[in-house]
């Protein structure tokens, strides 16, 4: 304590020991940008809480109003004798089961549902999701003759089995992707279009896919998976 | 009820000896407290103590993994319930469904509950992966993380699956039924995992008590532990990641 | 085998982008990425990066804890096994008992390891509390971690008791009759709890399939909650409490 | 960058803000004493975890020899109708059993058991435990007092209730506490036992006693819960 203290204007000075900065490296083939990113942070105690709180509530509320406005089904004590016709998965399965209508099993049941699987866990390890560029950013003839390639081949393959349900979203999301191949002028959703990428566009093919085959199988499909309307059918999925 | 003895009473506990060896810091009134709040729980400390402002809004996440893990809580709570009138033996699985339906105060309410909270957790499940994929926010650091969501999804479809069959009833025996046969299709595999899973080659009483304890203890164990790794690691990625900066800005070009 | 193509796998898995987005730190080589094995881990966060040396001596703890937890491992990995080819249910769950002895691989095996597990978590979770009380790791800011330690001693009682009624012999069915005649005898509370814990006023079938809901999940549960508080806290107090040091330096006197 | 680095003794300067020091305040009346704590840390990856991994494998290993050499008991299917001579609790529970031999229900079972949860869970928050003051550090007389009346009174209640497993061990601990009243001199038994604290005084008797009747009900008693010896009680416990 001889010492007496330093002067307090002392972290103004450029001494780096008591005012750290950082260095950027520019190499000359980059372009040097400065982004000001502000962000504001707030404390999870009362911000983050209790909209979690809030959004559970919700949860609960809403859950407590469908459980005393429907009843689950039940039906009669299981028989393993007599099949109901027909007989249906749980509805996150009836795509899958809607698709044994058109595919052998092992097709259906395995192989569709592996490639799924196996498609979902590559998404973060693919280099093309990673650069994250609009599919008509690149070589535009190429892209044509790809993508193009792509659709046509799917929509023959699924047309052989009969399999019109994807056929025609296949071709719906198609005629999206190739209606903004020549450029990127024009109205809004134009321009929304022209920057999706090309995972973006198998991911909403799918989607699509998935949703319609699923209600087509919860919601027209009756006694020996004949196409029925939902009110004529017996029993009520 | 003029308000006055309740705050004293409540001081008078927060300032007691046994309260402060358990909750220790005070009111969360300062922003060291709050921040002791999140710190010093074992359960909340999934959190950090700061979070960015943006993270807050609806659009970011559309609170999806929240409304999930909320119907999880539900299922958790109700599913516990369920199981103290439920036997896991032919034909007493289906007579206890009616005596939940008859006999039990709430039986029905309960069942209910159960049965479309777990309709919301699968729902919940794909939306939130919908967002994560069309937010992109599967890039690095937090590529495994989606690897651990699909893993997730995959325990709540078994979880939903084997709960199906628990009622014993014509829609259980035959959606299970439905589904196994496609099991047994798969290449060598198949029919194997298929009589692991059945304890026979139909469903039988053997398959009922395995789906029962596949779903009461065995799949949510491997939920929870999932989960936890799930939410971890979110956190030790700085935070739910919401949709992307415009796309031309994240890359600098030559 | 000459053990070198072995090493080079390794490190061509350890250097994979898949590998280095599951375990993000390379191999424990140094001490940086021995931390991060602790800090980037789920389950062993639990601990510190660092822990005293002294606290690794056996006579510090006698890892008396350590034993209790390793024999709760034991004790639901087996149960979770025994529970595949258990009905709750009378008789069955008796013919259950003789189908694992007489029909089921290994079946005795597996029950005497839960059984003695048992044991030894009773006995563990006693000697470590008369530990910790000779050692005075009670004190602040401890206080309430012993009161954890006590919720949880009473919660491996609970769990023992419940699951001693399971097999449901002539031993199972006296054994618990006793004990919940015991109950029955305090005032006011007595009667009703015993009511609602057998579903009824004797040991019945009611009571086999609430002690089974409590012993493979109510309980379990409470227990993995109490054990993460507990381990939390010895962790936010700086690591294990052990002997005190020389009774007279620790305080200053007048 | 301008200035250059500063040179690197300074932080051996007695500058606070470089280096910061600690200061401790002594009152006049206490006295100061300076305990050297060289306390070692090691990582926690191999020298902990490796234990810990150690101790799980020998928990295993012994647990599966047991499981191998004993079975564990199971007896006829549960018969409400007739009951087993004697009937036994769990292990655990068998030092309450006995103490209903000696004690109406209430007592042997709600208020015994009631006591020893709330003293095991008061103990951190009783002054004396945290103090942690030897017994007869004290005022020697007062002890002696307290002491001896506790032990008088605790034999007596426990003899007008023939509860003899009691008694015999509270008069041993009573022996032992007061065979060092007189001072600290003496052998290497005596010198530890000096130091011994009331409350584990306390627990060391708990411990004894629950010990004693736990053995008692599990290997001494027969049919009619009457004293037998080990090798002769049927069906063995």
């Amino acid at each position: 304590m001889s010492s007496p203290m330093p002067p307090l204007d002392l972290i103004e000075s450029n001494d780096p020991v008591a005012m750290p900065k950082r260095v950027a490296l520019v190499r000359p083939d980059a372009r040097a940008t400065l982004r000001r990113v502000e962000e504001r942070w707030v404390m999870t105690f009362p911000n983050l809480i209790l909209r979690e709180v809030i959004v559970f509530q919700i949860v609960v509320i809403a859950l407590s109003l469908a459980a005393l406005l429907f009843n689950a089904p039940l039906e009669g004590i299981a028989n393993p004798l007599e099949t109901p016709n027909p007989s249906k998965a749980p509805w996150y399965f009836l795509g899958l089961q809607e698709l044994l209508h058109y595919f052998p099993p092992v097709v259906a049941g395995v192989v569709f549902p592996g490639l799924v699987v196996v498609a979902l866990v590559v998404i973060p390890f693919a280099k093309i999701n990673l650069s994250a560029r609009p599919l008509w950013s690149g070589d535009k003839k190429q892209t044509r003759l790809w993508g193009g390639g792509a659709i046509v081949v799917l929509a023959v393959f699924f047309a052989a089995f009969n399999c019109w349900p994807i056929v025609i979203p296949t071709l719906l999301v198609g005629g999206a992707m190739f209606s903004i191949g020549g450029g990127g002028q024009g109205g809004r959703l134009r321009q929304f279009l022209v920057r999706v990428t090309m995972p973006e566009w198998i991911m909403t093919w799918f989607i699509l896919v998935a949703t319609i085959l699923t209600l087509i199988g919860t919601f027209f499909r009756g006694p020996g998976w004949s196409l029925v309307w939902p009110w004529n059918m017996y029993p009520p999925a | 009820m003029n308000g006055t003895p309740l705050p004293r009473i409540g001081i008078w506990v927060r300032e007691s000896a046994l309260y402060r060896s358990i909750v220790r810091h005070g009111a969360a009134d300062t922003n060291r407290n709050r921040s002791l709040v999140i710190f010093e729980n074992l359960f909340l400390h999934m959190h950090p103590v700061k979070v960015r402002e943006k993270t807050l809004k609806f659009t970011h996440t559309y609170w999806l993994g929240a409304i999930t893990i909320s119907a999880l809580v539900v299922l958790i709570a109700t599913g516990i319930l369920l199981m103290f009138y439920y036997h896991p033996s032919v034909p007493q699985a289906y007579r206890d469904m009616k005596e939940l339906k008859f006999v039990v105060d709430n039986g029905v309410f309960y069942r209910n509950l159960h049965r479309w909270a777990a309709h919301l957790m699968v729902l919940g499940a794909l939306l939130h992966m919908v967002r994560v994929f069309y937010h992109r926010a599967y890039r690095p650091p937090r590529q495994f993380n989606w690897v651990i969501g699909v893993v997730l999804l995959l325990v709540t479809l078994l979880l939903s699956y084997t709960g199906y069959l628990l009622p014993w009833d014509q829609l259980a025996f035959w959606g299970v039924s439905v589904g196994t046969n496609m099991a047994k299709e798969a290449p060598i595999l198949g029919p194997p995992i298929r009589f692991l899973l059945l304890g026979g080659n139909i469903v039988s009483e053997n398959a009922l008590l395995r789906f029962y304890v596949l779903h009461c203890v065995l799949l949510p164990v491997a939920l929870l532990g999932f989960l936890g790794v799930h939410i971890w690691r979110v956190r030790k990625d700085g935070g739910v990641q919401g949709p992307p900066g415009p796309a031309s800005d994240d890359e600098v070009e030559p």
